[in-house]
This record gives structure tokens, sequence and C-alpha cells, in this order.
């Protein structure tokens, strides 16, 4: 066994107090890691691994999902026409599109691109708002229409005209007041029994998603900010990729989404 | 595994030190595939194929996400490790909804017949 | 004490010892409140954690005291329900989870693999605070009602009772992400921070426990936090996906919340695993035996231990086929526990064991984990199962792991990294004796619980039939033994922090880098390059006199860090 | 197999009560099996670790022989072994679940239906008793469900369990090979009184069931009204809050309260009559005594209108 001791690397590092000021490396490495690239891998790999923490999380909800569609086939189909897929397709659209200006959002820092970063960074928001008014769009109908989880699903169809009045029966909004204990006691007949549920799994999907995108939008305003001061280059774009990634991931999550809520029959 | 600033033999991207850049000829086709699976999945939808339904929209979705995945989110470019942590985490997703949903799927005439016993 | 044979006292230091450290190098509330030190916030964890289990301990004593008589002896039927929730909760929400990965780990594993900090020091920093919220959370729901659905939460009770189960869950969900973020620190940190030398199989066993456990908690804690945020959207909304009422299926929640609560369990007793590995090497001077079988079953029992959760669920309505899978995924865990347990042994065989504090705690632990584990094959078969599933049976059973298991090696690595941690030896004889007195009396208290377990005595009760009373009174005297034992402990460790010797670099002789430092070990763990060494070649380390301690053979003690300073005058 | 008739009081072994039933002794042999082979395990690791402590402590003049670190024939031996008989267990534990899980063909089929914090068997005549009556040597399934939260049957003298949970359907079933009473206990937490949701199973000698499930029945037949309300008081649960002594225990005490005004939660008052009774009984959320919480069940279903009749005779007799 040898024991020679080993300095620590990179080798040249005259430094055993660990201030960050001695180290001569860019004004934003921390003082514990010895390199920037180290600092990099480190950002990415902790990134990574929180992507899987969110994949674990969305996964209780997938599980809902299976779980209900495949013991009441039934309420899917009846309450998926309740979704307007058109407004869902273009909100894919545009959460894709938000993908690619992060993307390019990213190279521009790889490339120290500061104009083209800001540039793209502004667009990847403005399809992040975008996606947010259409789920407003989305949920205030829902919410008039009393299409909401099971303990308030009460779907009555009569104050509301355009285009979903064809799906349900004209109701006779008698008993839209109030929280009634089971769910199918609605006003549309021709519910299923336990309709709600699908709306139940509806809100907790979309709502955590749109949740994501909310994060994802305060931190994409973090990021602007540091590059409008200028703090990313091709030396130095950790936080843009690591922000990146997890707008990629809220992505990803949609893409199952769209096709899992809207896309049933 | 071992990674440190003396870096590994790792014939990945950083090694050197710079980062890897997409090239645009990458990233817009990427898109460009991505709208098109989503046109794709919208128009299968409207044909009516049943039961299979859903593997389909459930595979041209996986498509999508494997090209975000592997372009926008650089994963083919990166270290192993990475596209190992998202394999695993799928893994133990699946696994778990898939008990949840065996089961479910098994216990579920006891559910039924109690329904059926209620007052609609 | 009585170690001593050719050499003086351990810890009889006689050489000056460097005077700035971690603790000393800065003062003042906020030089802790903020400090991003892996080894303050450490030291705040195990105070906190610490008190975490006062708390439960004091609510298990009330639960002990109200069963000294079937029906009301101190306390009515609802507080009793409270109580033993908010114990449940407790114990293993504040004090086990985080135990060993953030109060021994958080100050170790930097230290362990010779750098200066965790990855992200912020971070950390920033799952101690989401614990104390945490914390406080589960407090403001003992003060706003209480919590009565015991500690699993299930539906539909927990989404009907009138106790304030969505302020519990809120902190348990905050509780969730402090240990999700520990668990992402610790594994990045070993993967970039490591010297480039110090291959995965040069790692200390004890990381590769805290490596496994930090994979369940990023793999598994996600799913109890969207459980919990389900279960808070339940009762504030009545989303109908657990609630029958509402076309919900409450069986589907027992799955959210196992998939979780199982792989939990590893949680708890593989960084125990990992201390006593530790432990067991040390004071038997030799290396651990089957380094890589015992590295690669913490990965096993991670790992498997996510296929497992249905053994929970045999009598809850789950399918056949679902449990008869589950029952034979459930054995397979005992395999790669069995390897660690052997190996132990093995190491032990022809080595020189001196029975210090720590290495009591780690015999106990062998001894009270073999009884706890070996029990779980009990409930792990599916006949035996349906009729033990929820008595007091399963209550010893998981107290024998829960408590014999981590607890005691928790305990038996804090008197092992004691010196390390505070710069303090502690009174040897004392340790021993408290040590003695946590296992006698551990095992007066949950061992009849078995039997009673076994006779048909079910869990949560109130009340009980009288043919029961004998068991439940020897259980309720060992319970206050065991309480007073923990303050003998606990006063030893005290004594020490006020009085005791100072403790040199290494006092136990171990290879790990830890002990290649001073202690406690200076703000940025240390002041020379770290050396390199095999973490359990034994051999290595020399006695010292001049030390009061240990040092590596070929290290002459002018290079040691101990002595670095002690040319120059001490400034105490 | 051994049936034994009468032997309900003996206290068993020391890990069980005497089994009672034609799955337990399947069960406790597993268990002794496993049982025997800890002990063998725990004795021989604690044994060869105390062995080993003495035998290698270190003390002065002690030279530490040397040793190898690792030796994989050994790995493979102490996991090779263990798994062999982990999966004799689990072999023996499944065998045993699909026998206690799956029911012969012809059985005697009981409903339950549990709630906090009582028990109501439904023979198929209809007759509900809240002690679970069965015959001796002759299969019974029961086919549950719960009003509220989730419950559990369990009999530990049959060494059997299940969960009842509400929503849906469970089952299970046992064969008494032990005629006499023994405890059925509710092992799922369901809230307060969980620990005392219990009652009797009464395993009848053969023939005696018919008789007494009979005379049950027909209580409103062969007793005066008053005498089958008491029966009909105690045995379907009311006694469990109500008392006839005038303390007032989670309901009100029904000593002497007939005829009388009652205040309400909502500020009226009523005259306990007729009326009151039937109405609390079937509608209890309706009227809400003032002073009480709003906890007690509906018996809508479950008790017939003659009963309830015998209840009101018996509620009027307390003076
Ligand atoms: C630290 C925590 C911990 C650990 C390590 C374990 C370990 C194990 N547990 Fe335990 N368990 C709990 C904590 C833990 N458990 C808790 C908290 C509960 C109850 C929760 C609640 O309901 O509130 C519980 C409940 C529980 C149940 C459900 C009981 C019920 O409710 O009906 C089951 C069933 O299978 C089980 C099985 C096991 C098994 C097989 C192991 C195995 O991993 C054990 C492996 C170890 C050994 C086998 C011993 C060492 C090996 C040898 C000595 C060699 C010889 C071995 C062989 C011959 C195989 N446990
Ligand atoms: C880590 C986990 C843990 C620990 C350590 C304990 C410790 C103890 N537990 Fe408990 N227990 C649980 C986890 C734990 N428990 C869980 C999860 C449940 C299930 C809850 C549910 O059903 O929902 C449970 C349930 C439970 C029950 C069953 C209640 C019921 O079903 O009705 C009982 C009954 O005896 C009990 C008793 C005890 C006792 C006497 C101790 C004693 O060992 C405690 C002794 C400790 C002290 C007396 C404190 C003394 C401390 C100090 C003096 C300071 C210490 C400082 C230093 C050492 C430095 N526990
Ligand atoms: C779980 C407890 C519980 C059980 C079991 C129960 N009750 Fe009650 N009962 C109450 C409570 C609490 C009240 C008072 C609140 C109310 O009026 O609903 C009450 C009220 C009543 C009243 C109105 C009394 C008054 O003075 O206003 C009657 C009559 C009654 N119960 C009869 C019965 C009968 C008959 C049974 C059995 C078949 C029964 N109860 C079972 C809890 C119970
Ligand atoms: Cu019913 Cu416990
Ligand atoms: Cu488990």
């Amino acid at each position: 066994m040898t024991h020679t001791p080993v300095h620590p690397a990179p080798a040249a590092q005259p430094d055993q107090h660990g201030h960050a000021e001695e180290h001569h490396h860019s004004p934003f490495l921390a003082h514990h890691f010895e390199s920037s690239e180290q600092q990099f891998d480190s950002g990415k790999l902790g990134m990574w691994l929180f992507l899987v923490t969110e994949i674990m999380f969305f996964s209780g909800l997938f599980c809902a999902y299976a779980v209900y569609r495949s013991s009441h086939p039934e309420i899917f189909i009846y309450a998926h026409k309740f979704l307007d897929t058109n407004l869902g397709a273009i909100n894919t659209v545009v959460l894709l599109v938000s993908s690619l200006t992060m993307a390019l959002a990213v190279r521009a820092a790889q490339m120290s691109q500061r104009k083209a970063l800001i540039i793209n960074l502004i667009l990847t928001l403005i399809c992040a708002g975008g996606f947010l008014g259409i789920k407003y769009v989305e949920y205030s109908h829902k919410w008039h229409a009393g299409l909401l989880w099971a303990g308030q699903f009460h779907p009555d169809f009569s104050h509301l005209e355009g285009a979903h009045q064809e799906h349900g029966e004209p109701a006779s909004a008698e008993s839209s007041h109030g929280h009634t204990e089971s769910s199918h006691d609605t006003t549309d007949p021709s519910a299923p029994r336990n309709a709600g549920i699908f709306f139940s799994i509806y809100f907790c999907l979309t709502g955590l998603h749109g949740i994501h995108i909310l994060a994802g939008m305060g931190a994409i305003i973090w990021i602007l900010v540091r590059s409008i001061r200028g703090d990313f280059s091709a030396d130095y774009y950790g936080p843009v990729d690591f922000v990146g990634l997890y707008w990629h991931l809220v992505d990803l999550v949609w893409i199952y989404l769209f096709p899992l809520l809207y896309l049933i029959h | 595994m071992a990674h440190n600033t003396i870096t590994t033999s790792d014939e990945q991207a950083h090694a050197d030190g710079h980062p890897h850049v997409m090239p645009l000829s990458v990233l817009l086709p990427t898109f460009a595939a991505l709208i098109a699976l989503t046109v794709i999945t919208v128009s299968a939808s409207k044909l009516s194929i049943g039961a299979a339904e859903i593997w389909v929209a459930m595979g041209i979705a996986t498509i999508k996400a494997t090209l975000v995945a592997l372009y926008f989110m650089h994963l083919r470019y990166d270290k192993p490790f990475n596209a190992l942590l998202i394999l695993f985490s799928l893994v133990f997703a699946a696994i778990f909804v898939g008990m949840a949903l065996v089961d479910s799927q098994a216990y579920q005439p006891e559910i039924s017949a109690y329904d059926l016993q209620q007052p609609k | 004490m009585s170690v001593a044979y050719d050499e003086p006292e351990v810890g009889e230091l006689l050489a000056p010892v460097p005077s700035e450290n971690y603790l000393n190098c800065s003062h003042g509330f906020w030089s802790w409140a903020a400090t991003v030190d892996h080894k303050r916030i450490s030291i705040m964890y195990l105070v906190s954690v610490l008190s975490a289990f006062l708390l439960g301990g004091i609510l298990a004593l009330m639960i002990r005291m109200e069963l000294w008589t079937p029906g009301r002896t101190i306390m009515d039927h609802d507080t009793y329900n409270h109580t033993f929730t908010l114990h449940g909760a407790v114990m293993t929400f504040l004090f086990i989870i985080p135990s060993i990965p953030a109060a021994l780990g958080n100050f170790l594993l930097p230290v362990m693999i010779g750098a200066k900090d965790v990855a992200f020091p912020r971070m950390n920093l920033g799952s101690y605070y989401l614990w104390l919220g945490g914390a406080l959370f589960l407090l403001a729901a003992i003060v706003l009602g209480g919590l009565d659905t015991g500690w699993t939460f299930y539906t539909p009770y927990s989404t009907t009772t009138n106790s304030s189960v969505i302020t519990a869950s809120m902190g348990v969900f905050i509780l969730g992400f402090s240990s999700i973020f520990t668990g992402l620190n610790f594994i990045v940190t070993m993967h970039t921070m490591r010297p480039p030398w110090m291959t995965w199989f040069k790692l200390p066993l004890f990381l590769w426990a805290i490596y496994a456990t930090s994979i369940i908690q990023v793999l598994a804690t996600p799913v109890l936090g969207i459980t919990l945020m389900l279960l808070i959207a339940e009762r504030a909304l009545g989303i109908g996906i657990f609630d029958p009422k509402l076309g919900g299926d409450p069986v589907l929640f027992q799955h959210f919340f196992w998939f979780y609560s199982h792989p939990a369990v590893y949680i708890m007793i593989l960084p125990a695993m990992g201390v006593i590995s530790e432990l067991i090497a040390v004071f038997s001077r030799k290396p651990i035996f089957g380094y890589r079988f015992i590295a690669y079953s913490s990965l096993a029992i991670a790992l498997l231990g996510f296929l497992v959760w249905g053994h929970h669920m045999f009598t809850s309505g789950q399918s056949r086929i679902s449990a008869i899978v589950f029952s034979a995924l459930t054995f397979t865990v005992s395999i790669p526990s069995a390897i660690k347990v052997f190996n132990w042994l093995a190491t032990m065989y022809r080595g020189s064991i001196l029975l210090v504090t720590p290495m009591c705690y780690a015999l106990s632990f062998i001894f009270l984990f073999t009884i706890g584990g070996l029990t779980g094959l009990f409930l792990g078969a599916l006949a035996v199962d349906v009729h033990l599933h929820d008595t007091y049976f399963v209550v010893a059973h998981f107290h024998y792991v829960m408590m014999g298991g981590t607890l005691v090696a928790f305990l038996g690595g804090l008197f092992y990294w004691w010196p390390k941690m505070t710069g303090r030896m502690y009174s040897e004889t004392w340790g021993r004796i408290g040590c003695l007195g946590v296992f006698v009396a551990f095992n007066l208290t949950f061992f009849p619980q078995f039997i009673m377990g076994s006779r048909g005595m079910p869990r949560r009760y109130y009340n009980y039939p009288p043919q029961f009373q004998f068991y439940h009174q020897m259980s309720t005297v060992g319970s206050f033994l065991l309480g007073l034992s923990l303050c003998v402990v606990a006063g030893v460790l005290i004594h020490s922090l006020l009085r005791g010797r100072k403790a040199p670099a290494n006092p136990w002789g171990a290879a790990t880098l830890e002990w290649q430092t001073s202690s406690p070990p200076p703000l940025y763990n240390f002041d020379t390059d770290p050396v390199e060494v095999d973490p359990y070649d034994l051999e290595s380390q020399v006695f010292d006199p001049l030390l009061g301690g240990y040092r590596l053979r070929e290290f002459p003690a002018r290079n040691h860090p101990d002595h670095d300073l002690a040319s120059e005058p001490a400034r105490v | 197999m051994i049936l034994a008739e009468g032997g309900g009081s003996d206290n068993g072994s020391f890990w069980f009560p005497a089994p009672s039933s034609s799955n337990a002794s399947q069960v406790d042999s597993l268990f002794n099996f496993i049982l025997s082979l800890s002990a063998f395990f725990f004795v021989l690791i604690v044994g060869l670790m105390l062995i080993f402590v003495v035998r290698y402590r270190r003390r002065p003049g002690y030279v530490q022989a040397p040793a190898s670190d690792h030796n994989n024939t050994l790995e493979i031996l102490w996991s090779v072994i263990p798994g062999i008989l982990t999966i004799f267990i689990f072999f023996r534990g499944f065998m045993g679940y699909l026998d206690m899980r799956t029911p012969p063909s012809e059985t005697y089929e009981i409903k339950v239906n549990a709630k906090k914090w009582s028990w109501a068997f439904q023979y198929p005549n209809g007759y509900i008793d809240n002690d679970l009556h069965i015959p001796f040597n002759r299969p019974v399934k029961l086919t549950m469900t719960s009003e509220d939260v989730i419950h559990s049957l369990f009999i530990p003298a049959f060494r059997t369990k299940m969960d009842i949970v509400p929503g849906r359907y469970t089952s299970m079933w046992f064969d008494a090979t032990r005629t006499g009473e023994f405890p059925l206990l509710c092992a799922e937490y369901c809230g307060t009184k969980h620990s005392e949701m219990l009652a009797n199973v009464v395993v009848h000698p053969s023939g005696e069931f018919e008789k007494w499930l009979e005379q049950a029945s027909n209580l409103l037949a062969t007793l005066p009204p008053v005498e089958a309300g008491k029966i009909l008081f105690t045995r379907r649960g009311c006694a469990q809050c109500h008392t006839i002594d005038g303390s007032a225990r989670t309901g009100p005490s029904f000593k002497g309260t007939f005829g009388t005004k009652q205040s309400l939660t909502d500020g009226s008052s009523i005259e306990m009559d007729e009326n009151y009774i039937r109405e609390s009984i079937l509608e209890p959320l309706k009227k809400v005594r003032a002073g009480y919480r709003p906890v007690m069940p509906s018996y809508k279903g479950q008790l017939k209108d003659p009963e309830i009749d015998a209840i009101i005779e018996f509620i009027k007799s307390l003076k």
C-alpha cells in the first residue's frame, strides 16, 4: 500500500484555505470547486437528478390516469368531448416553439451572443405566457360549465353559448348550487357515473403542469436579468443550460398530456 | 466514472472544456419534425382505430419526447450517465404505474359488483 | 477505561492541537444560521433531529403509560390516537429519515472524499431550513387540532377525520423535499468532487451506503410528495381519486403511499448499515471482509426495495396475484441483508476486537437487527402475515429494525465520530453503561410485543383485553428504563462537551480520510493535502503516544495534521 | 386434522391462541418453521459474534493472526443458502395463502357490514346480529363492505384477517374446528373507538346453529316487544352509544326521556315521541340533539319496521 501525498487537482493550486478570491478563475466559480468545469458538471448532474424527481413526481398522476382510464373508459370517452382539441393542439405548438427558442437561447449563450440570448429568452417567455393565456380560456370555460373535479362536478350548460352546447343536454339548472355527495347527481343525464373523476385528473395534471410553467417563467426571468447584466458567455453559461433542461422537461410532460387528455376516442 | 478536474478519458463533449454547440441544422429540423408529429397525432386521432389508438398516440408522443431529449436537451452529446438517469427514472415510474395498474385491474370486479348494488 | 495494554490512553494528547477549526473560526448567531459549511449544517441537523427524537420519545412514553392498564390510564381515546400518530410521524419524518444521512453523512461525506464541501452548499443549507419548516408545520398540526390518522394517512379515514391533516401533510411534503435535496446533493458530490485517485472502490462503505440511500431519496420521495398533494386536494376540494364516495379507490392510495414508504425503510437502514461497516472494520482492526459484496449489496437493497411495497397490503383488498408477486419479491431483499451480516462477522474473525462504546453499539446492532430482519421473514410469508398484519408483532418488528437497527447504529456512529465532530473524548465507562442500558431496556420493551402480537393484540389499540396486560406492563417498564438509559447516553455526551478531554486527530486508528485531518477539522476540512489512503488498510495506522492517537505509519509525526501547527505556540 | 368440540377457552401455546380453524394449523406450522430457522440463524450469528469477541479481544500479548479479506466461495454460500430457504418459505406462505383465500365451492354465506364502530352480520334469511354466529365444521364465507372508512375483520383464533373497504366488496372464508366463543377484532385503524370495535365469534356445535338462527330471527314472534326491543338494543349496537341508566355516552341516555321535550342543535326543540325515535333511527342526522355530535349512523335498511317498533316500545319502557 502506498501513501503518496496527492495534490488536489489541478496540481498548481497553491491555496489550501480555499478562499474564493484567491482563485484566478471565472468570478462565478464557487469556493469549494476546483474548476469551472467541475462546477458545470456538478450543476448539470444536479439538474438531471432534479428532472428525475420531476418525472417521479408526475408519475403519480400518470398512475391515477392509467388506473381510471382502464377501469372506467366510459368516463374518459364521455368527458374528453368537453376539451377543445384545437386549443390543446395550439398549446402544444406554442410549447414546442418555446422549446426551440429555449434551445436557441442556450446556443446563443454558448456562443457568447448576448443579444440573441436575450431575444430568445424573451420569445420563450412570450410563448409561456401565451400557453397560460390559452389555459386560462380553457379553465374559465370549464368553470362556467360546472365541469370541475369530482366533488364539484355539476355540468350545467344552460347559460353557455358556443362550441360545446351540442355535447351536453341542455340542462335544467336546478341543482347548480351546493355540493352534493355523489357526483353522478348532475344535470347532464348522459354523464356516466363518477364522470367528475376525469376532471379531477385533468385539473391535477394540467394544474401541476401549469405551476411548473409558472416556476419556469420565474427561472427564465432570472436568467434574462442575468443575461442583460452580461453574466453569460462561452465560459460560463451553466444556468442557461440548466433552466433550458427544466423547460424542455415541462414541454416533454405536455407532449404526453396532450394526447392523453385531448385525443381520446 | 471518477470525474474531476483532471478529466477522465471521457470522449464526451466537455473533455476539451468547450461546450457542444447545437448547430441550427439540427435544431430546426428537430423542431419541424416535432410540429409534423403533432399534426400527425391529431389527425390520427380523428381516424377511428379503436383500442390501438392510445398506443399510436403514446408511440408518437414517445418519438417526440425522444427528439426533445436527444437534441433540445443535448442528451445525445451529453455524458451517458445522464441518459442512464432518465432511463432509470422511467423504469421506476413504469414499475410504479404498472404494478398499481395491474393490481387495480385485478380487483376491479369487487368494485363493480358493489357499484351494481348501488342506486344509480 | 481499559483499552490500554502497552499504549497510553487514547486521547491523552501530549502535543497541542491546531487552534482554529470550523467551530471557532467565526462566531455569532448568523455565522451559524447562514453558514454554508457542511459541518456546521450537520451540527444544526444533529441538534434538531435529536430534539425531534426527544419529542418522539416523550410521545412514546405517553403511549406506554396509557397502555399500563386496559381502558383509560392517563388519557382518552382520541388523545391516544393523536399520540401514536404523532409519535410515528415525528420519529419517521423528523427523526429517522434525516438522522444518519443529514447529520452524520453531511459532516462526513466531503471530509471522507477530501473535498471542501458538498457540491451545492447553499442547497444544503436550504434543505436544513426545509426540514425546519416541515417540522414547524408538523408542530403546528399538533397545536391546531392534532393528527389522528396514523403515520400512514390511509384514506378515507384521513379525508374524513376532523384533525388537521392538511397542515400535517404540508409538513411532511416539505420534509420530503428536504430529503430529496440532501440526496441529490450527495449524489452529485460523490460523482464530481472526489479526487482523481479515489475510485468508486476506494470509497469507504459508509459512502456507498449513503449513495444507495440517496438514490432512493431521489427516486421515491417525489411520489410521497404527489401522494400528499393528492391527499390535500382530496380533503380540500374532493377530487375523488381516493375517496370511494366520489368514485375513488382507497386501495390505490395505499399503493401510492407504500411505493414511497417501503423504500423509505431502506432510507432508514442503509446508512445504519454503512455506519456498522465502518465500526466493525475499525474496531476489529482488519480490512472489511468482502468489500465489494457489501458495496453492491447496498445498491441491491436500494433497487430491490422498490419492488416490494405491496407486502404492506397483503390483507388490504389487493388482488391475490399482486400479493403473491410482492411476497416473492420481498424475500429477495433479505439476501443482500444476509450478505452484509455475514461479512461483518467474517470481518471480526481473527480480528483484534476493541470493545469501546461505538463497537458495543455495533454489536448491539447485529443482535437487534438480526431479530428485526428475521421477523421480517414472518411478515413476508403470505399466510403468516395474514395473521400477523396490524398486530403488535409488526410493531415489534419495525422497532427492532428502526430503533434497534437505525437508532443504535446512529448512536454508535455518533460516539465514533464524536471526537471528530466536537474535538472531545467522552467517558468510555459511562458510554458503555449507556449502551448496555439501551440494549437491555430495548429488548424488555419490544420483545414482549412479538408475543402479544402473535397472540392477537392489534396495534393502534387504546383499549385491550386484559390477558395482554402482563406483556404491556413489561413493555412499559422497559420503555421507561429505555428512556433512562437514553438520558445516561445524553448525559455522557453533554459531559464530554463540557468536560471532555481534547481528542486527537485519529483516536481509533481508522484509515478513512476524515481521520487524517485534525479534530475538529478546519473550515475547509484539510490544512494539508489529503493523503491517498485505502480506507480499510488499518495496518497503515500506528499509535503515536505523542499524539495520543494514531497516525500514518510512513508519515512522520511532524507532517501530521495535529503536529502541523504544534510547533507554533498554541493560541487557545 | 383433529376436530375438537367445546374447547374454545383453551389458552393455546406460547405464541398463539389455540388454533380453531382449518387453516390455522397451517399458519402455525409455517410460523414455527420460520421461527426455528430464525432461531438457528440468530444463534449462529450472535453465537459467532460472541465467540469472536471473546477470542479475538484486543488484550496484552494477543497477536492478530493474518486473515483474508474476501472469499467468493463463502459469499456465494451465504447468499445461496438463505436464498433457497427464503424460496421455501415463500412457497409455503403462498400455498397457505391460496388455501385461506380460496373458499370451497359449498359455503354458508354471511354478509358483513362494518361501520364505525360496530359490526353487523347478516344471515341468509335477512336476520342481522352484531355477533358472528357460525356452524361448527362447515365452511363459512363472509362478503364484506364498509359504510365509512376501512376496517379489518380479524379473528386471531382462526389466524385470519381481511380488510373491509368502503366502495367495494372483500371476502374471506374459514371453517371452524372448535366450538365456543372467540374474540373478533377490528384490525385496521378506524378512529376513536377502533379498539372497541369488537364482537364475538360463536361457533355452535353441529346442528345447533340452525336452531339458534331460527330463534334469533324470530325474536319478535317469540318475545314480547319490550324484551325483543331490549335484545335488539344491545345486539344492534345501540348500547355502544346509548345507556339506559341516565349517563350520557356518545349519544344521549334514554332513561326516562320518552315524552320529554329535547332541544336540538338548530335551536328548536322536539318531543321525544314514536315518530322522532323512528326518524332518529332512520335519518339520525336530520335532527341532532343539542350537545351531541352528529355521529350516529343510519339504520335505514338494516332494521325492519317491526324491529324499530320493538325498540320504540323498549325505549318507552325505560322509566
Ligand atoms: C428500518 C426499517 C425496516 C427494515 C430494514 C425492514 C426490513 C424488512 N421488513 Fe419491515 N417494516 C418496517 C421497517 C423496516 N422493515 C416498518 C416501519 C413497517 C411497518 C409500517 C407500518 O405499517 O406502520 C414494516 C412492516 C413490514 C411488513 C408488513 C407487515 C404488515 O403490516 O403486515 C413486512 C412484510 O413483508 C416487512 C418485511 C420486512 C423484510 C422482509 C425486511 C428485510 O429487509 C429484512 C432483511 C434482514 C434479514 C433477513 C436479517 C439478516 C439476515 C440473516 C440473519 C441471515 C439469515 C437470513 C435468511 C435465512 C433469509 N416489514
Ligand atoms: C425511529 C422510529 C421509532 C422509534 C425510535 C420509536 C421508539 C419508541 N416507540 Fe414507536 N413507533 C414508530 C417509530 C418509532 N418508535 C412508528 C412509525 C410507529 C407507528 C405509528 C402508527 O401506528 O401510526 C410506532 C408505534 C409505537 C407503538 C404502537 C402504538 C400503537 O400501535 O398503539 C408503541 C407502543 O408501545 C411504540 C413505543 C415506542 C417506544 C416505547 C419507543 C422508545 O424506544 C422511545 C425511547 C426514547 C425516549 C424515551 C427519548 C429519550 C431521549 C432523550 C433522553 C434524548 C436523547 C438524546 C441523545 C441520545 C443524545 N411505538
Ligand atoms: C355511534 C354511536 C351511536 C350508535 C351506534 C347509535 N346511536 Fe343513537 N344517537 C347517537 C348520538 C351521538 C345521538 C345524538 C345526536 C343525534 O340526535 O343525532 C343519537 C340520538 C339518538 C336518538 C334521539 C335521542 C334524543 O334524545 O334526541 C335516538 C332515538 C337514537 N339515537 C336511537 C338509537 C338506536 C335505536 C340505535 C341502535 C339501533 C342507536 N341510536 C345507535 C349515537 C349513536
Ligand atoms: Cu374498525 Cu378499526
Ligand atoms: Cu416494507
